[in-house]
Order: C-alpha cells, then structure tokens, then sequence
C-alpha cells in the first residue's frame, strides 16, 4: 500500500517535469495526453487503495512510513507517509476530481497560450496536494501546504497578460501566507514543547502528560492547556488562509480569474478543503475552547459567505462565495465536534462543487464561442445578465447543474442533504448538549444552528437564482443565444460522471435509504478520541448523545428553510411575482453591502495595505535620504568639515614654519650655488675636504 | 600535496593574477578563459577537499601549521571545518560562476579579472585562516580589489559607492583591528592563535579592559566590525548602494560571499572566543536580527529599483542567519549557517537574473518594463524559480534553513521569532509584486524585441538553481558536513555559560 | 742587499708616481707610470706574492698601459710630439693631498707594528690562489667575469662612433 | 723590507701622489693614470697586511681582483674618452660641466 502510494504521490510530478520541459515541443502533437494518462494512472492506483480499504473495512486501519530527512544530531525531521481511511479516501477524491479536470480541459483550454504550461501546472498541482493527503506530520503537510499555494498562484495567474489575474494569483498567495505564519507559529509552539511535527507522536505525547510538563517553558510558564488551546487555534490559522475562511476569504472570489477547470479542482473541490483536512488531522489535540473558535469562524463564514452570493452576477463568483459559505461549513462541523459530517461534507461537497465549477465552464465556454463568433470582445461571457434560457440549447450541462444544485442545497435524494443534514444536527446537539468552550459559557451556543440553517436557506436561494438566470427565462442577448450549443463530449462526460457521484446512495451503500447517511462512509470514518488531559476536553460523549435527539428536528428544519429558499428564488427569478430590482431597492443599504462583499476588500486595501505600503515608502525613503544621507553621510561632511578647519591650521602655522625653513634654504642655496661649478675635479676637492674634516673631527 | 590543499586554493587566484598581469590585453579571450579556467580549478580543488573532510569530526582538519613572525607569536595556520567548509565551497562556486557574469565588462578587462582572482583569493583566505592576525590580513586584501572593483567598472553613482563601502568597512576594520589587539594582549602567552584564544576563553571574561569586562568590550569592537560586513542595522546603508553600482558579478559575490564573512567572523571568533559575552549579548543579537528581516523587507517593498530591492532582501535574509545563530541551539545554529549558504546561491543567482535584464534594457525600474514574459519566456522562468526560492518555497534550499532557524530560535527568544515569521509574509510580498509588475501584464511595447537570455548566463545560473533545488530536496550532505561542528560549538558556548553561572 | 734593492725600488716607485702627478710632458708621465708599475710588481716579490707580481706585469704593464698609451694617441695629433699637459686647482689640491697623506702616516706611524706582528714567508702563492679561487671566492669569481664581459661589451658599445 | 710601515708609508705616498692627479689633471687620460695609480697603493696595502697580519691569500685575492677591476675600469674610461674627445674634440675635464645646471 505504501508502495502504491508513493506511485500516486510522485507520477503527477513526472507529468509536470515531462510538461515543462519537453511539453513545448509536443504541444501540436497531442503532449498533452502524457499527463491524462498519468492523472488516469493514479486514479486506477487510487482505486485500488479503495477496493483494498473496503475489503478490509476497519474503521481504525492505519499505516505510517517513515524516512528520516534532516538529521542534525540533537534534531531531526523525519518525512513520512500516513495512510487511514480519511487519507485514501482524500485520495480518490483528488484523483478523480484531478483526472477528471485534466481531461475536461483537453477541450476547455484548446489552443491556449500556454497550454503544455498548463497541463504541467496541474501535475505539480495534484503532486503536492496528494503530499498533503498523505503526510505524517505538521512539517509535512507545511511544505506541501505551500507547494499547493505555489501552483495556486500559478494557475490563476495563468492569463497573466491580465492584469487582475496577475493580482488574483499574488493576493492568493499572500493572503495564504499570512494563514501560514500562524500555522507555522503554532508548529513551532507544538514541536518546542513535544519534539515532534508527527501527528500520531502529538497525540500520544499529550496524552502522556509530556505537554503538560514542558509547556511552561514557553511565555514564561503559561498554563499548559491555554497554550494547547493558542496552539491549536494558529494551526487552524493555516487552514483559515487555504480554506478560505473569514477574515483571510479574500482571495478566493478573486482566484476565479483562473481558467474553470483550475476553479473547479483546487478553488472548489481539493486544495480550499485542504484546511478542513488538517483540521481533520489535528482534531484529536484540540481544547474546547480551541473548537468553539473554530466552530464560531466557520459558521460566521458559512452565512456571511452566503449573504455576498446572493447579489453576485458573475456566474464564477456566485459559486466562488457558495464554496467558502461550503468551507466554513465543513469549519463549523469540525468545530462543533460533528467529525464525521464536517469529513463528510468535504467529500460530497468536492463532487457536487467539482460539477458545478465544470458545468459553469460548460457554460462559459460556450458562451466565448457564440462570441467569438459574433466578433463580440467587449461582453463578459461570465456575466449571468447576458444569459438566460440555456436549458434548451446545453440539455445536458443543464441537466447536471440541476442535479448538484439540488445536491448544494440539501434536497433529498442527493448527497449534500445527507452531509448538510449532519453537519446542521451536529450544531444543534452542539447548542444543547456542551458546556465547555467559551461559546457555551457565553451562552452564544445557538449562534452555531442558527448561521447554519440561515446559510442553508440562503444556499437554496441563490443556487436556483443562478439556475433561472442561466438556463429560465428567454434569452436577454438573442444574438448571443443563438451560436450557443452544447460542450463537447470530453466535457460532458466529466460532468455526467460527477453529476452521478452527487447522488445520495453512492456514499450510503449498502444502505439505499435517502435520508439516513448510515453505510460504508459513516462505517469507516469515525471520530477519534481526544487527546487533550490538560483540561477540558470536547465532551465527545455529551455531543454523541445529543445528536441523536437532535436529528429528526434538525432534518426537518433543514428541509423547511431549503425549501424556503427555493420557493423565495422561484418567485424571484422564475415567476417574477416579486422584482428583484425593487427589494434591491428597498433593502438599500444591505443590498450594497452584500453586492460589495461587505467592503472587506476595500478594508483590507485602504485599512492595511496601503497603510502599511506607505509605511514601507517611509521606511525606504528613511533608509537612504534621511539615515544614510543625514547621520551616515554626515559623518562624512563632518570629517570634510574638520579637515578644512585642520588645513587652515595646516596654512597658516604648520606650513607657515615650513615655508620659512623653505626661505633659509633658498637663500643658503643662492649662496652656496657658486661652488656648484659641475666639474667633477672640484666635487672630488669638496669630498676630500670633507674627509679631512671628518678625520681632524674624530680625532678632537 | 593533500596536506597544501588550503594554501594551493588559496593562493591559486593570487597565481592567477599574476599570470592574467602579464598576458598581453588584446588577448581578451586569454583573459576570460584563463580566469575561468583558474577559478574552476579551484572550484574542483574546493570539491576535492570535501572529498578528503572528514564529516564525523568536530576538529579542524587538512591543517597547515607554521611559525610565521616568531617574534610575535603570529603564525601561518590554515585549517577547515564544518564552519568553514561550506563557505569555502560556496567561495570557489561564486568565484568560478560570477567570471561568466563579468563577459561583457567594457573596459580594462586586465585590471578587472586579476583585481577579480584577488578578491578571491581574499575571500579564501578568510575561510581558511586559523590564525587572527592572518585573518586580518585577509580580510584587509579583500578590501582593496573590491574598492577599484566597485569604483572604476561600477554605475554611474560607482565612486560614491566605493568610498562609502571603503570607509564603511575600513572603519570596521579598524574596530576589528583594536578587537584583535586586546585580545593578543590579554591572553598569555600572547597569541593569536584562534583555537589556543577559544581555549583562555573564560580568562577575558575575567580582566578588565577601561575598566569593563574585557570580553564584552571586545566582543562589541568584534561585533560592530563584523556587523558591518553582514550587514546588520544600522550598519546596513552602504549596501544598497555598494550593491546597485557594483557590476553584476560584483554584486554577486557581494552578496553571495562577503556579507557571509560577518557572520562567519562571529561563529569563528566571537562566539567561541568570547564565550560569555555571547550569552550576554545573544538577546540583542537576536532582536536585532528581527530588525533585518522586517526592517529589510519594508524597506524591499519600496523600492522601485530593481537591484535594490534584491539588495534590500539580502538584510532581511541575513536577519534570519542573525536569529538562528542567536539562539544557540543545534537547529538554530545549523539552520543560519546553512541560511548563509543558501544566501549566497540564492542571492547570487538574483543578482545575476537582473544583470541579465540590465544588460538587455539598460535599466532596472520595476514600473518601467511589463509583460515581458511573453517575449522571454525561460528567462521568466528562471527568475520565477529564483524568486520562489528567494521566498522561501519548501523544495527549494530557503526553506529549510529559515525553517530551522525558526525552529531554533523559537524556545529562546519565542516572541522575536513570532514577530520574525511576518518576515515570511512580507518576503512573499515584495518578490511577487515585483514579479508581477515586470514580467505580467500587458506588454510594454518598449521591449518587444527583448533578447532571450542567452546559454553562457544560463551556464552560471543552472548550477545555483539546481544546488538550491538539491539542497532543499535532500539537505543531509550539507547538514552533516556542518553539523559536527555547530553542534560542538553551541555545546562549547553553552557549557561556558552554566560554568560562569549564567 | 736585498734591504739596498728594497729602497731602491721604494725610491723608484716614489719617484716615478711623482714624475705622473707632476710632469709635464703627457708621454714622460705614462712611461714613469711604466716604472712605478714595475715598481710595485717588485715589492709584491718582497711580500712573496709571486703570482701576483706576474699578473701586475702582464696586466698593468702589457694591458692597461698599452691602453692607456692608445688613449693618448688617439685623442692627440701625433705630429704634436711634445703633448703638454696642465693641471687646474693645483694650490687647492697640494694642500689637501698632503692634509691626507699627513692624516694617513699619523695612522700608520702611530701605531706600533713591530711588536706583535711576526711576517710570514709564503713560498708558492699559486696553488693556493687558485684552489681559493675555485672554492671560498667562486662567486665572486664568477660575478668577476660577468663584470668583465659587462665591461667588455660596454667598452665595445661605447667606442662605436654613432651611440 | 721587514718592517710593516715601510710598506705602508710607501703605499701612502703613492694613494697620495694618485690622489693629487685625479684633483688636479686637465687630460682624462692623466686623470686615469691617477686612479690607477690609486689602485696600485691599496693593492700594496692589500698584499702587505697579508703577510705581515692575517697570514693567508685572502689578501692576494682581493688583489687579484682589484687588478682584474682596474683593467676593466680602464677599457670603459678609455670608450668613454674617445667618445669624448669624438664628441668635443679635446679631453679635458674641466671643460666637462654638463652637470652645471
């Protein structure tokens, strides 16, 4: 197993190498193949790990490899592979959602600039998100974590000639960054105290009571169970940077500058749940109070995210605010302690948003093509106002975008009502059921539900305000309308194919009833125990207990409030009964609010980086004009200004006694010119005088 | 011969120039490929050398030994270890590299690549040198190439620029030099032996000097002259300039290799000789390796020239080096030195990247290009790899030593290194902007017509990118030639410390 | 006798240099240089230096006197058979010449040589010159041959007529 | 003839009589006749303290090779003379004073 797993972690950076450096010269002879058929590979490999996992079927099957990496003596890093049910299962998913993207994008990115560049940006892409997947330990996963971020950045800003696509990529990695110093603040904290990045090594050592005993050599004897708690809450730092949670979500609506496929496999489906995944892994050494932050983040982000979709006309943007509304969903339920919901929802999450991201790139492409040829250059093909009326034109992008809507907004049948379902009762029993945490002892417990179910109304809502502004409705640009047609086969397949992973019983089996999510899923991942001895711990068995009271009022509410949403949208959108302009007016401010995505990014741009980029000018100007040119440099005048007072002095006396000696001398030389006669016969005279002398002197 | 190889790769570029004075100066290419062919030697003697160094040992190894000036006590002592390995390795890279940098210097190409084997001989010296007095003398010959270096093949602003790095650095000469003498005439018997001044280490703590403790008296001359060369604030300005005017290659060894002498001079004579005063200044030390890395990064931000920002990131690079070795830990102290050498193949491969777009479009404003990655596509490339790794992106060598200086400094001085891990962000910050606004976008239709870069500037970057990738994949083979002796030295220092009760 | 011949060729020799610093006539000088060469080569027969009273006679009779004879004949016109000679700062000169040589004889004769001093009667200085010469003065024996042919090949260049 | 200082005022008289000659001949060629007669006196010194002193050859060498000098000495004054005269049309020395300047 190890052994497949290295095969999965390493062929698709094969890919990248082979696409950078030889893609160029293939690029007219199908290169691109290489890397479907490498992504192909991993998948079947990928699959077999499935079949292998399920013949097994133990829920606490586990496998690590170790390799020792950087050897110091009295420190060492060990790198190392770590293979559980959630990892394998993680690696199907990017295989899948990865093999499927490379060959959509055969026909989606045909002709591009730099399409072998392309194909090579997704291997170092799947390349270094199976390391996540796969990683035994913090450090791991770090490098990983930025290596993703990496090719994140270089494939939004694959059309670079774009300014705002150069910008997306650079503000993605920045904002990422900074999730990572807190990542890195909290590893650091983790492996000071246990000498040690590995996961199961954390575990066991605060288990142990080693924390316990170590911790206070850190900011001066903190007490052991707050510094687990800050420890855990910046790890979880990092996953608020990639998954995209609030305040650092930024970056995500801009990513979608990218090409579709990109949004739909690292923006949608893998790397922005890459957070949730190492929330999943460190989840065993969370505090309580640790958790409740997570939980209050993520729900905040789940309706926060959601209530900005709702006025979003460009058709990425709606789905770019509907994955992190998704994310911090997914935040929230591993917040609450629903483990298995919040793992749950990032897998079903992963294919219905996979579709979704796919279909609307069905959509688009379609869209550029019918302008294109109307010579049309000025319209945005991403613009949902300039569509309308698909549904007759593309039957089955239509067909499937109905499918993993239905599945977003937790319709029954589909897989995201089971997920949603879970996640949603896990924070009613959360509400009702715990009393450790700082949100229960504000007695803010029921903020959780309540951002929960408001969000999933609100999810209902503009996901069927998406779908009949894009394919109800006749068409608003005729002329456009009428060179729409269907995507090619390369694509439809992909989207079929995930459409059909979107149903309920693909995660139930072999259960097949539509509103339990009990079968092999709920079976093979179950949630580990705490590690946590320092103090109050999750109270798992409180929770356990309270979700199943709470499942049967949380389903029906769920239903209740999606169904909401979806009759307010087909009032909307589809009967027109209500004018959407009119609300938009009357709701004024909040209507503004919403469509300018609350001024966060115009916080961010004139509140921090502006600021701080000033800040920076001062420091650039300081350096050089005031503090090497005044205080440096003035050492420098000063000496000039001192010499000239010291060569003054130097005139007036030093070479003032010296010109007189020069004076005698002149005038002993005026003198003494007559015996200068230049015969030698004198000069030999002269020396002989001079001995003489010398002699009678040194005989007197 | 095994036993002469320190002095035969020291003074092989000494030969060298004298060799180069004498060939005729329309010989041109003679010139080049005779200074190409001396540093290369050395490149292959260096690599020899980590052949015959024995990994495992803490010691000072392939040791020459002679009485020089008897009367003082100064002797001719040549050795290497674990310290001094890596930068003798990194020394003959540059020197060999940073020829094919300095092709298209304009003018006296005589002059310019025997003042060039000079300074490498300089550098060497350094790195070899076991004895006070002859490190001094190396580091004074360094000195001298570097100022005609700068002031007669540099930019417009080139005399400025070398007197102000003449004067900075003569001035921490002179501190050194005082530094030096205290220490020859406090130990007993008088010598200045660095091995036999390490071992009488706990003696300076002891006397009094103008009536303070001598070891931190001293340890302050050592510090500022050596503080000088890193550099570290606010020491730093005439870095900046000194780096913008010089030509390419000069900057390129600037970076890669002098700026590693401070440090160098820190690990190799502060720390173990004045071991005390080492505990007592490691908390300054520390912060003000956190003032590099932000102060540094902000000022990157700034700029607008692009040579200076890349100069700009070199302070804050060496902050890290600065916080490593500060917290005297076995990863604090292995991670700065190996941040040293990646440093210098990092930041030798930046400067060469923008001498290259320098020499094409005579100008290094970042608001003045654009776009230009469509035209030079692997030039782009190389950069982009180059910035990454300048960024600090795990599989490149960066991230590993900032990580385990981050590491080792974390238990020490944990709220420095929480505020120094901004340094990462701000890093990040500075290179992708400037990335961004040079290469992306629209085409300045200013350069279409922009020359690719060609194979010799490809020759000198492709080995650094791919020690720097090498190193960031697999980092053992340099962390276990150093390793032995860090560990020892950090045992030394610490030791000292609970003896004195510190 | 051999004291009688001693002072006679003392006499001799005093007389001659004499006849060189004082005469007039340029010829008479340079055959009384002949004698006091003779002279000398004479004395060194006193001080048993018998090779170096052969090599006195051949060089500075057979060589440098030739020369100098030559040097005379080339710069004079030979119909002028009396080449008078003057001489300038002769008071001047007298007064200091002697002032030296009156310095110099207080110095030889002040000092008492008799007493310790026992002569030593060499009987065949040859062998012993030359095995010196090839052993404790080698090198100056060769830096002497380079300083002849220096001189050899100077002289030559010199007495070209164009420089 | 056994006595040191016979050899010594004899070589006095002659340094002394050589001496006058350089000072005060107008010929170059006289002025030559003067050094060697300069030479002739150490020489004499040379020999004599050989014996009568130190006993060995050493004396004899130097002897040897002062005598080997003055030959050269006289070879290059002659050039020089001709030279002169070639240049001038006479040799006398006084005349001689490009170093007045």
């Amino acid at each position: 197993m190890i052994k497949l797993a290295l095969f999965i972690l390493f062929l698709p950076l094969l890919s990248f190498v082979l696409q950078i450096f030889l893609g160029r010269r293939f690029e007219d002879k199908k290169g691109e193949w290489v890397s479907v058929g490498i992504q192909f590979t991993t998948l079947i490999l990928s699959l077999i790990m499935f079949v292998m996992m399920m013949s097994k079927h133990d829920p606490g099957f586990s496998l690590e490899f170790h390799q020792s990496w950087l050897d110091l003596g009295l420190f060492k890093i060990d790198l190392g592979l770590y293979i559980d049910n959630i990892t394998v299962i993680m690696l199907n998913v990017v295989a899948i959602i990865s093999s499927l993207v490379h060959l959509y994008s055969t026909a989606y990115m045909e002709g591009d600039v730099r399409y072998s560049r392309y194909f090579g940006f997704l291997g170092i892409f799947t390349f270094s998100m199976n390391g996540i997947v796969l990683a035994n330990s913090l450090f791991m996963i770090y490098i990983f974590w930025e290596l993703v971020g990496l090719s994140s950045y270089l494939l939004i800003g694959h059309w670079w000639e774009k300014d705002s696509a150069a910008n997306a990529g650079k503000k993605a990695f920045i904002t990422n960054r900074v999730g990572d110093i807190g990542m890195f603040t909290g590893m650091l904290i983790i492996a000071t105290v246990l000498g040690t990045f590995n996961f199961q090594q954390i575990a066991e050592r605060i288990h142990e009571g080693v924390w316990a005993a170590n911790a206070g050599m850190l900011f001066g004897g903190i007490e052991p169970h707050k510094l687990l708690t800050i420890a855990g809450v910046l790890v979880f730092m990092g996953a608020v940077g990639k998954s995209a949670q609030f305040p650092l979500h930024v970056w995500l609506p801009d990513a979608m500058e990218g090409p579709t496929p990109v949004s739909a496999l690292i923006h949608a489906a893998t790397m922005v749940a890459a957070g949730v995944y190492l929330t999943v892994r460190i989840f065993p050494f969370l505090t309580a109070d640790a958790m409740a932050t997570i939980a209050f983040i993520g729900g905040f982000t789940a309706i926060y995210a959601a209530t900005i979709a709702i006025t979003q006309n460009d058709i990425k943007k709606v789905l770019a605010y509907s994955t992190v509304s998704q994310l911090g969903y997914m935040v929230m339920a591993l917040g609450t302690g629903a483990y298995v919901a919040g793992f749950f929802h990032l897998v079903t999450h992963a294919m219905f948003k996979g579709a979704l991201f796919l279909a609307s790139g069905s959509v688009i492409h379609a869209m550029h093509h019918s302008l294109h040829k109307i010579h049309d250059h000025e319209t945005d093909a991403q613009d949902m106002r300039n569509m309308g009326g698909l549904r007759t034109r593309m039957p089955i992008t239509f067909g499937v975008f109905m499918i993993t809507t239905a599945a977003i907004s937790g319709i029954p049948l589909f897989s995201g009502f089971l997920s949603k379902d879970a996640i949603l009762a896990g924070s009613w029993a959360y509400a009702a059921n715990v009393h450790e945490g700082w949100l229960a002892n504000l007695h803010l417990a029921w903020l959780l539900p309540v951002f929960g179910f408001g969000a999933a109304a609100i999810t209902a809502f503009y996901m069927f305000r998406l779908i009949f502004m894009t394919f109800y409705g006749e068409a608003k640009r005729p002329e456009i309308f009428r060179h729409i047609k269907e995507s090619p086969k390369v694509m439809t397949v992909p989207l079929m194919i995930l459409a059909i992973l979107s149903m309920f019983f693909v995660f139930t089996l072999p259960s097949v009833n539509p509103i339990s999510s009990h079968g092999w899923f709920t079976e093979l991942i179950q949630s580990p125990e705490s590690a946590v001895t320092t103090g109050p711990a999750f109270e798992l068995e409180h929770f356990e207990h309270g979700l199943h009271a709470a499942h049967v009022p949380a389903m029906a509410t769920s239903l209740i409030v999606a169904a909401l949403g979806l009759l307010l949208s087909v009032l909307i959108y589809l009967l027109k009964k209500i004018s959407a302009e009119e609300l938009a007016q009357k709701l004024g401010v909040l209507y503004r609010g919403s469509f300018n995505k609350w001024y966060m990014d115009e916080f961010y741009i004139n509140g921090i980086i502006r600021p701080f980029l000033k800040g920076c000018g001062a420091v650039g100007r300081f350096d050089l004009d005031f503090y090497d040119h005044y205080l440096i440099n003035g050492w420098g005048r000063n000496a000039k200004k001192t010499s000239r007072g010291v060569g003054l002095a130097d005139d007036l006396i030093v070479d003032g006694a010296v010109n007189f000696s020069g004076i005698i001398f002149q005038w002993l030389g005026w003198t003494l010119k007559f015996i200068q006669t230049g015969k030698i016969q004198n000069y030999l005279i002269f020396v002989l005088i001079g001995a003489a002398l010398l002699f009678v002197a040194n005989v007197f | 011969m095994e036993n002469h190889l320190l002095s035969i790769v020291t003074f092989l570029p000494i030969f060298g120039a004298l060799v180069i004075a004498l060939v005729p100066k329309e010989k041109l290419d003679i010139i080049r490929w005779g200074t190409a062919a001396i540093t290369g030697l050395q490149l292959i003697l260096a690599i020899w050398i980590l052949k015959v160094f024995d990994f495992s040992s803490a010691d000072v190894q392939l040791v020459e030994h002679f009485a020089w000036i008897p009367d003082f006590n100064i002797e001719y002592f040549l050795g290497i270890d674990g310290l001094s390995a890596p930068m003798v390795l990194l020394t003959a890279l540059l020197s060999f590299l940073a020829v094919f940098s300095s092709w298209n210097i304009d003018k006296a190409h005589k002059g310019y690549f025997a003042l060039f084997l000079l300074l490498d001989a300089g550098m060497m010296g350094v790195f070899v040198s076991l004895d006070f007095f002859l490190f001094y003398i190396f580091w004074e010959v360094m000195l001298l190439p570097m100022y005609f270096l700068i002031g007669i093949w540099g930019g417009p602003q080139r005399e400025y620029a070398a007197i102000k790095f003449f004067l900075y650095t003569l001035f921490g000469s002179v501190l050194l030099l005082l530094g030096m003498l205290a220490l020859y005439f406090i130990s007993e018997p008088h010598t200045f032996n660095m091995l036999i001044l390490a071992e009488q280490s706990a003696e300076f703590g002891k006397t009094l000097l103008l009536g303070m403790n001598a070891g931190k008296v001293i340890f302050i001359l050592l510090f500022i002259g050596f503080a000088i060369k890193v550099p570290i604030f606010p020491f730093h300005t005439w870095l900046p300039l000194a780096h913008v005017e010089a030509p390419t290659a000069i900057s390129v060894i600037l970076a890669g290799v002098l700026l590693k002498m401070g440090t160098y001079g820190f690990l190799r004579i502060s720390f173990p000789v004045l071991k005390d005063a080492t505990l007592w200044f490691a908390l300054p030390l520390a912060i003000l390796g956190l003032i590099n890395v932000i102060y540094g990064a902000m000022a990157a931000l700034a700029q607008r020239d692009l040579k200076k920002m890349v100069a700009y990131s070199s302070v804050s690079h060496m902050g890290f080096v600065l916080l490593g070795m500060a917290a005297l830990t076995p990863a604090g102290m292995n991670g700065a030195v190996f941040q040293m050498f990646n440093h210098g193949t990092i930041s030798a491969m930046l400067f060469m990247l923008v001498g290259v777009l320098y020499d094409r479009a005579h100008h290094r404003d970042i608001e003045g290009f654009g776009g230009i990655a469509k035209v030079v596509p692997i030039y782009a490339g190389v950069t982009a790899l180059a910035f990454f790794a300048g960024l600090g992106l795990p599989g490149f060598s960066g991230f590993i030593s900032e990580a385990l200086c981050f590491i080792g400094a974390f238990p020490v001085f944990t709220w420095i290194t929480i505020f120094a891990t901004v340094g990462i962000v701000l890093n990040a910050g500075y290179f992708l902007w400037a990335y961004q606004r040079v290469f992306m976008g629209e085409l300045n239709s200013k350069y279409e017509n922009l020359e690719e870069i060609n194979n010799r500037e490809l020759f000198a970057l492709i080995p650094l990118a791919i020690v720097t990738f090498f190193l960031g994949v697999y980092p053992t083979p340099m962390l276990n030639l150093m390793s032995a002796t860090l560990n020892h030295l950090v045992e030394a220092v610490k030791t000292a410390g609970m003896v004195a009760g510190l | 006798m051999a004291d009688f011949i001693f002072w006679m060729i003392w006499v001799l020799i005093v007389a001659t240099a004499g006849l060189v610093a004082f005469g007039n006539n340029l010829i008479h000088s340079v055959f009384a240089l002949m004698g006091t060469f003779l002279g000398v080569a004479g004395i060194y027969i006193f001080l048993n230096a018998d090779f170096l009273a052969v090599t006195q006679i051949v060089v500075y009779v057979g060589g440098i006197l030739v020369l100098l004879v030559f040097g005379i004949m080339l710069t004079n016109k030979i119909s002028t058979a009396q080449i008078s000679q003057s001489s300038v700062q002769k008071g001047l000169g007298i007064i200091i010449v002697l002032a030296i040589l009156v310095i110099i004889l207080s110095a030889v004769l002040s000092h008492d040589w008799t007493g310790s001093i026992q002569p030593m009667n060499f009987t065949d200085t040859v062998a012993g010159i030359g095995k010196l010469l090839f052993t404790d003065y080698l090198i100056l024996f060769e830096i002497a041959s380079v300083l002849l042919l220096g001189a050899l090949v100077g002289a030559a260049t010199l007495a070209r007529k164009e420089l | 003839m056994d006595h040191l200082s016979s050899y010594l005022v004899l070589s006095a008289i002659l340094f002394s009589l050589g001496l006058y000659t350089v000072v005060t001949r107008r010929n170059a060629v006289a002025i030559l006749m003067g050094v060697e007669l300069i030479l002739n006196a150490a020489n004499i010194n040379f020999v004599a303290f050989s014996k009568f002193v130190t006993h060995n050859l050493d004396g004899h060498l130097i002897s040897v090779f002062i005598i080997m000098l003055a030959a050269a000495e006289a070879a290059v004054a002659l050039a020089i003379v001709l030279n002169l005269y070639n240049d001038r049309g006479h040799i006398n020395v006084d005349e001689a004073n490009s170093l007045k300047q």
